[in-house]
């Protein structure tokens, strides 16, 4: 176990009731790097997200973070640990405005334990954050309620509720999608600023094209089963992606 | 041996009071919590007919049947229809309705221990050395009956799978041509057609009060707890377990704490098992 | 949008409606000041002792105004007659609602002087206080037989001292009971009792003493159970009784379900004989309505009057009176001892010659007349009907039989009109 | 024929103060406009005490006050933590046999009673409702529903603290003034408290467990920990009501665990507006005093204030406070098309 091995995921597999949703499945997530996920829809890419954030719990196999078995563990532990995700459909909370929105993570215990209630007034981190992502800071659109933004201002809402934890490793599932090009395009370097940091992220996508833009190795997932991890580059040629893809035999 | 005989008449007897609501609340997911009310309103409603208007006892059970269950579809398609996505609001209208019906009763004076059905054989007859009356029997066969043929309405009719679909996938199965508001309409109807059916078989066993409807309703959500939702097998069996157990309770440990165990019951199963002996309810548990 | 709006106008202009109706009623106009003296009648009218109450009440005070009204130091005045729901008996109903039926006759209507007083003990207990902080002088005639009603009195006097109760208390009663029970040991030589009591405070009371009694005579107690209210089963008790082959069932119920007891008694043919305090029969129609299934079950009645017997006759004149206004005959014990609570009031105001609370009290304690159930005397301490055996000294309960259809007197002997039968599959 | 079309059209009043976000009040016009409306609820709660004619009213006055905390508590739970407990008579019960035993077998004095009830009572609740706060569905609901049963069978058949008779003679108020000006001040401190509770931060996370409690459980927050803090909170305010209600009449039995205390308390919500937290308080005012004026007609009170019930859960009504805020901020006008 080097040092630099954020998350070990070891022989995971999970099936409801007879459906093999993830069958065996093993991968190492390193210190700072973008790991992308891709798949046929079906092929148990959000239920993998799920095992490794506790919200599904693992018929066998483990989950280790810098030693501490996540297995077992309900999610917000695992989010105390700094293990967050985003959601394949946004669930901002509707009735409160965006900033309110923020104050719910900034109240959790992980922020309290880190950094203490002196955080100052809750809301004008949230502005940060906010601002941070791409919200305009004027007294307008952070005030709005969840419920009236757009899809893409939804999913930055997503990313800015990670970001309120202080977490080391994000989990985005299917960022992209649902996102106009040219949304997409302003989402990209939000990403790789927070890689250069030395966030560690996991990208489960179908946008292939674009993830392939930042991604630094590749995870290709099939029937539940992992069939295939490289850089971006092999992966495109390889046999195995394009049969699993295009169904060419 | 008296024990296990009336134990099988108390359960077929909470069986029977609960099988409409279960059918109502455990196959079509939709909170009657005037259940108790439509119980009593067919036993006063026979008494009027029987008494009032001197119609023979079999016409006055039919009508006053017949009576409740338009009025159990008149109470989905005016008030619940309204409220039918929302669990809460569903319960706190049906509440609200039924405790209106049963205080309607109270102020309209019917509360003497006068207000009595005649049973339908007279005399007694002895099974195994324990004297029991020839309409506990008839509550036996009739409550024996009524399950198996719900368990057949179920099961192998159209109208039946159609409850049971509209339950478990609203969606899918208005996509197959089931009209939900129907379909509710009609396990409303049925459903209060079998509390008439309970109430007219053991009302004359003893008096009708306003309190019994109360008293119904804690009964049949007990049985429908325990047995699990969705599932015969399951009213069935929760029938059994509380009508044994009361019974056990009211011969060794004393009468008084007779009701006690049908509420702790409730409680202990929501808290262990909240799906129920034999239900199958999925969503109970946490599920992303 | 449209038809949202228009369902919420209809649910306004509801709530709106609301607001006006409580202003209206909020300035509802004074009593009119005239000089009847006004009776304040809190009673649970939902049920059938408040009704039988009530009944006794109205007959007594149309009587009294027919004759001219009450003889207040010389003014015939008329009596005006308030009544107002408590609905204490209700299961599902806070006490504080009785509590306030009360205080409004007091303070809304004025009421002179209280009768009848909520029927069920917790809520009679707890008006004890109201009465006496407003000063208002109450004799409760209906229900409440637990003992603690006049042991509070007694306890501290001066500040109660306003509240008497003629229903009678479950020891006195239990004291005749048991003198019965020995004649019924010396005549039939039965001697095994079962005992069925209902889980409320003076039927648990009653049970108790019933058992040490009964244990004194020489009887053999084989249980004592307790039924909540509201139980619908009582075959595991009387399969128990039937086994130990007890040959008296003593019940001690004031509920309606008491019925299906004795439904199930007659259906399973327990060789023993039901007699107690079984409320639920003392209903001229129960014969009809159990369809006779309650033949030859003996049933007390804690004071007489409501079965017109030769000894007393003042029962006699009172159940042709109740016969020719309502067409029944009075049910239960509350409608002769509310018949006869009015003409006690009426005696002491005469004497009294004054509405004054404390004269009124002094005469109440001095009074003794003959009433629908004997001779009517106050215990001055703890302000207590005095009741044994004999109608002559004081007041005494009854127990009536069910024979083929009629209600007849059998204990106690000095107004007995027939003699004890036994159930045809006990001979 | 030039028929004038027009239609009621409906503008906001222009005052800047009425922005959700952070906002300077300069003019006293502004001040007054936004103030308004909460003065002069609580100085008509204080002042109607005084005007109501005859002492009965003013009886009827705390009654209403203890059906209001009740209100209360249950908006709270249902409109701000998505709770729906059925369970008015279970606080009312606990927290009123608890201020009469202390009262009558330790002598305590109200004083000391109340404030103990109030605490001990919610802890108590609160134990007894965590096991099925994690079940969806309507589950929590029955259970609410059936604990103030179980509890009055078991006191029953125990028949412990004074069984069915009950503990008479427990202290009570000095006099009617004490009363009122006891309870009245405090539903007004409990009913404000909540108000600012609910948009404090803690308040916020209950909202958002209300609105997506998977988000909330993403964001290492503990949502069992949170409701169950939520339904302390009201069911201490359900037990204070309790207790007062004890005091009120000296007197603790059986029937404090009655079925009138689990359902006046949504009808009182459902008519003055859920989710306003003010509207269950006016409500409880509007329908106690109505369904006292009702007695003469006996049980035709309680199916007058059912029916208003069901009718209003049924035709989803918002109720009478957000109508009057709408009228107050809004105004309408008939303009041509």
């Amino acid at each position: 176990m080097n040092e630099n091995i954020v998350l070990q995921v070891k022989g995971v597999n999970k099936s409801f009731g007879g459906v093999k949703a993830v069958d065996n499945v093993s991968f190492n997530v390193f210190k700072g790097e973008i790991l992308g996920i891709i798949g046929p829809n079906g092929s148990g890419k959000t239920t993998l997200v799920n095992l490794i954030t506790g919200f599904v719990k693992a018929d066998s196999g483990a989950v280790f973070s810098e030693g501490t078995k996540l297995t077992g563990l309900t999610p917000d532990k695992i989010a105390g640990l700094g293990i967050v995700r985003t959601f394949q459909i946004p669930r901002p909370y509707h009735s409160l405005s965006a900033v309110k929105n923020l104050v719910v993570p900034l109240y959790s215990s992980r922020i309290m334990r880190t950094i203490g209630g002196k955080l100052g007034d809750r809301d004008t981190v949230a502005l940060d954050i906010l601002e941070e992502i791409g919200f305009e800071r004027d007294a307008h659109v952070p005030y709005k309620l969840a419920s009236a933004f757009s899809e893409g201002y939804l999913k930055r809402l997503e990313l800015a509720r990670c970001l309120a934890l202080r977490p080391h490793i994000i989990i985005m599932d299917e960022l992209f999608s649902g996102l106009s090009v040219s949304e997409i395009a302003a989402m990209i370097p939000l990403v790789e600023r927070l890689q250069m940091n030395g966030m560690t992220i996991m990208m489960v996508e179908h946008r292939v094209r674009e993830l392939f833009q930042i991604a630094h190795r590749v995870m290709v997932m099939n029937f539940g089963e992992k069939i295939g991890e490289d850089i971006p580059e092999k992966i495109l040629e390889s046999e195995i992606v394009k049969q699993a893809y295009l169904g060419v035999t | 041996m008296n024990i296990f005989i009336f134990g099988f008449v108390n359960s077929v007897i909470l069986a029977l009071t609960a099988s409409g609501f279960a059918l109502v609340y455990g196959v079509s997911r939709l909170a009657n919590f005037a259940h108790g009310a439509l119980y009593i309103l067919v036993g006063f409603a026979t008494w009027l007919f029987l008494n009032r208007l001197g119609i023979n006892y079999i016409v006055s059970i039919l009508l006053s049947i017949i009576i409740v269950s338009v009025i159990g579809a008149g109470i989905y398609r005016l008030f619940l229809i309204r409220v039918k996505g929302m669990p809460a609001s569903e319960i706190i209208a049906s509440l609200a309705l039924g405790i209106a019906i049963m205080e309607l009763f109270r102020w309209r004076g019917f509360i003497s221990e006068a207000y009595m059905l005649p049973p339908f054989v007279k005399g007694s007859v002895s099974i195994a050395g324990v004297m029991i009356d020839w309409q506990r029997l008839i509550i036996i066969g009739v409550g024996l009956a009524m399950m198996c043929s719900l368990w057949l309405f179920t099961h192998y009719t159209k109208v039946g799978l159609s409850l049971r679909a509209i339950a478990q996938d609203k969606h899918a199965s208005m996509m197959s041509g089931i009209e939900p508001d129907r379909t509710a309409v009609i396990s409303l109807a049925i459903g209060s057609a079998l509390a008439g059916v309970a109430a007219v078989v053991i009302l004359p066993l003893g008096n009708i009060t306003v309190e019994t409807g109360y008293m119904v309703l804690t009964n049949a959500i007990a049985v429908c707890i325990i047995g699990g939702l969705g599932s015969w097998a399951g009213v069935f069996a929760g029938a059994f377990l509380l009508g044994f157990a009361e019974i056990l309770t009211a011969a060794f440990i004393g009468p008084q704490w007779q009701m006690v165990v049908v509420l702790l019951f409730i409680i202990l199963t929501l808290i262990l098992k909240p799906s129920g002996l034999l239900g199958k309810q999925k969503e109970l548990e946490e599920r992303v | 949008m449209k038809n949202k709006s228009l369902v919420s106008h209809i649910g306004i202009r509801l709530i709106l409606m609301l607001i006006i109706l409580t202003l209206l009623c909020a300035l509802n106009p004074k009593a009119s000041a005239a000089q009847p003296i006004v009776l304040g009648v809190p009673i649970s009218r939902g049920y059938p002792d408040g009704v039988d109450a009530e009944r006794g009440i109205t007959l007594a005070v149309e009587e009294i105004n027919a004759k001219g009204g009450i003889n207040v130091a010389g003014t015939m005045r008329p009596l005006k007659l308030e009544i107002s729901d408590t609905r204490d008996l209700e299961a599902g109903v806070p006490v504080a609602e009785a509590l306030l039926a009360t205080e409004r006759l007091i303070i809304e209507k004025k009421a002179n002087l209280i009768v009848g007083v909520p029927i069920r003990a917790e809520a009679a207990l707890a008006s004890i206080d109201v009465l006496s902080k407003h000063k208002t002088v109450s004799i409760l005639s209906a229900g409440v037989l637990s003992p603690a009603y006049h042991k509070r009195i007694a306890d501290n006097y001066d500040k109660y001292k306003y509240c008497f109760r003629t229903t009678g208390s479950v020891v006195p009663m239990i004291g005749a009971t048991l003198g019965t029970f020995e004649s019924i040991k010396a005549k039939k030589g039965f001697d095994k009792a079962y005992i069925m009591v209902q889980d409320v405070a003076h039927a648990r009371a009653a049970g108790n003493l019933l058992k040490e009694g009964l244990e004194k005579q020489g009887w053999k107690v084989i249980a004592l159970e307790i039924y909540p209210t509201g139980t619908t089963d009582f075959s595991v008790g009387l399969s128990k009784a039937k086994e130990a082959k007890a040959q008296v069932l003593i019940p001690w119920f004031d509920m309606p379900e008491v019925s299906i007891l004795m439904k199930q008694w007659f259906d399973m043919k327990v060789p023993a004989l039901p007699i107690g305090y079984i409320h639920a029969l003392q209903d001229e129609g129960t014969w009809k309505a159990t369809d006779g299934k309650v033949a030859s079950s003996v049933v007390l009645y804690a004071k007489a009057g409501s079965v017109a017997t030769k000894a007393i006759p003042m029962s006699e004149t009172f159940v042709s009176g109740h016969k020719k206004k309502y067409g029944i005959e009075p049910r239960s014990e509350w409608t002769s001892t509310s018949y006869t609570v009015v003409y006690i009031l009426k005696d002491a105001i005469e004497r009294a010659k004054s509405l004054e609370p404390d004269s009124i009290i002094a005469a109440l304690e001095k009074t003794d007349m003959m009433g629908t159930y004997g001779r009517v005397k106050f215990d001055p301490k703890s302000h207590q009907i005095i009741e044994n055996g004999d109608p002559k000294e004081t007041a005494v309960g009854m127990w009536a039989q069910w024979i083929d259809g009629k209600r007849v007197v059998v204990f106690p002997d000095k107004i007995a009109t027939k003699s004890l039968e036994l159930p045809p599959w006990m001979k | 024929m030039d028929q004038k079309i027009g239609r009621n059209e409906r503008l906001d009043r222009g005052i800047k103060v009425r922005t959700e976000g952070i906002y300077a009040i300069s003019s006293w016009k502004g001040m007054a406009y936004a103030l308004l409306p909460t003065f002069s609820f609580v100085l008509g709660m204080l002042i109607l005490p005084l005007i109501v004619p005859s002492m009965t009213w003013q009886r009827i006055m705390t009654i209403s006050c203890i059906f209001a905390l009740l209100a209360l508590s249950f908006d709270f739970l249902a409109h701000f933590v998505g709770i729906v407990c059925l369970g008015g008579a279970f606080f009312t019960g606990v927290g009123g046999y608890i201020s009469g035993v202390l009262n009558s077998a330790f002598g305590l004095p109200m004083v000391i009673t109340i404030p103990i009830a109030t605490i001990a009572g919610g802890a108590i609740c609160t134990l007894f409702l965590i096991p099925c706060l994690p079940i969806r569905g309507i589950y929590f609901a029955i259970v609410s529903l059936m604990y103030p049963i179980l509890f009055h069978r078991v006191i029953q058949a125990l028949n412990i603290f004074g069984g069915t008779d009950g503990l008479p003679g427990l202290a009570t108020f000095p006099n009617i003034w004490v009363e009122l000006y006891f309870i009245i001040p405090m539903t007004l401190l409990f009913t404000f408290g909540l108000r600012r509770l609910v948009n404090e931060d803690f308040g916020i996370v209950l909202r958002a467990i209300k609105d997506n409690d998977q988000a909330v459980r993403a964001s290492n927050i503990n949502i069992a920990w949170y409701k169950t803090k939520a339904v302390f909170i009201a069911s201490a305010i359900g037990c204070f009501a309790g207790a007062c209600l004890a005091h009120l009449y000296g007197w603790v039995g059986l029937s404090l665990f009655a079925l009138d205390f689990s359902i006046f308390p949504i009808a009182a919500t459902v008519v003055g507006g859920a989710g306003t937290l003010v509207g269950p308080i006016i409500g409880a005012f509007i329908l106690a005093p109505l369904s006292e004026m009702l007695r003469a007609f006996g049980p035709l009170r309680v199916v007058f204030y059912s029916l208003i019930l069901a009718g209003l859960v049924v035709y989803k009504t918002e109720g009478l406070v957000p109508f009057l805020q709408r009228k107050y901020h809004q105004f309408e006008h008939w303009t041509e098309v």
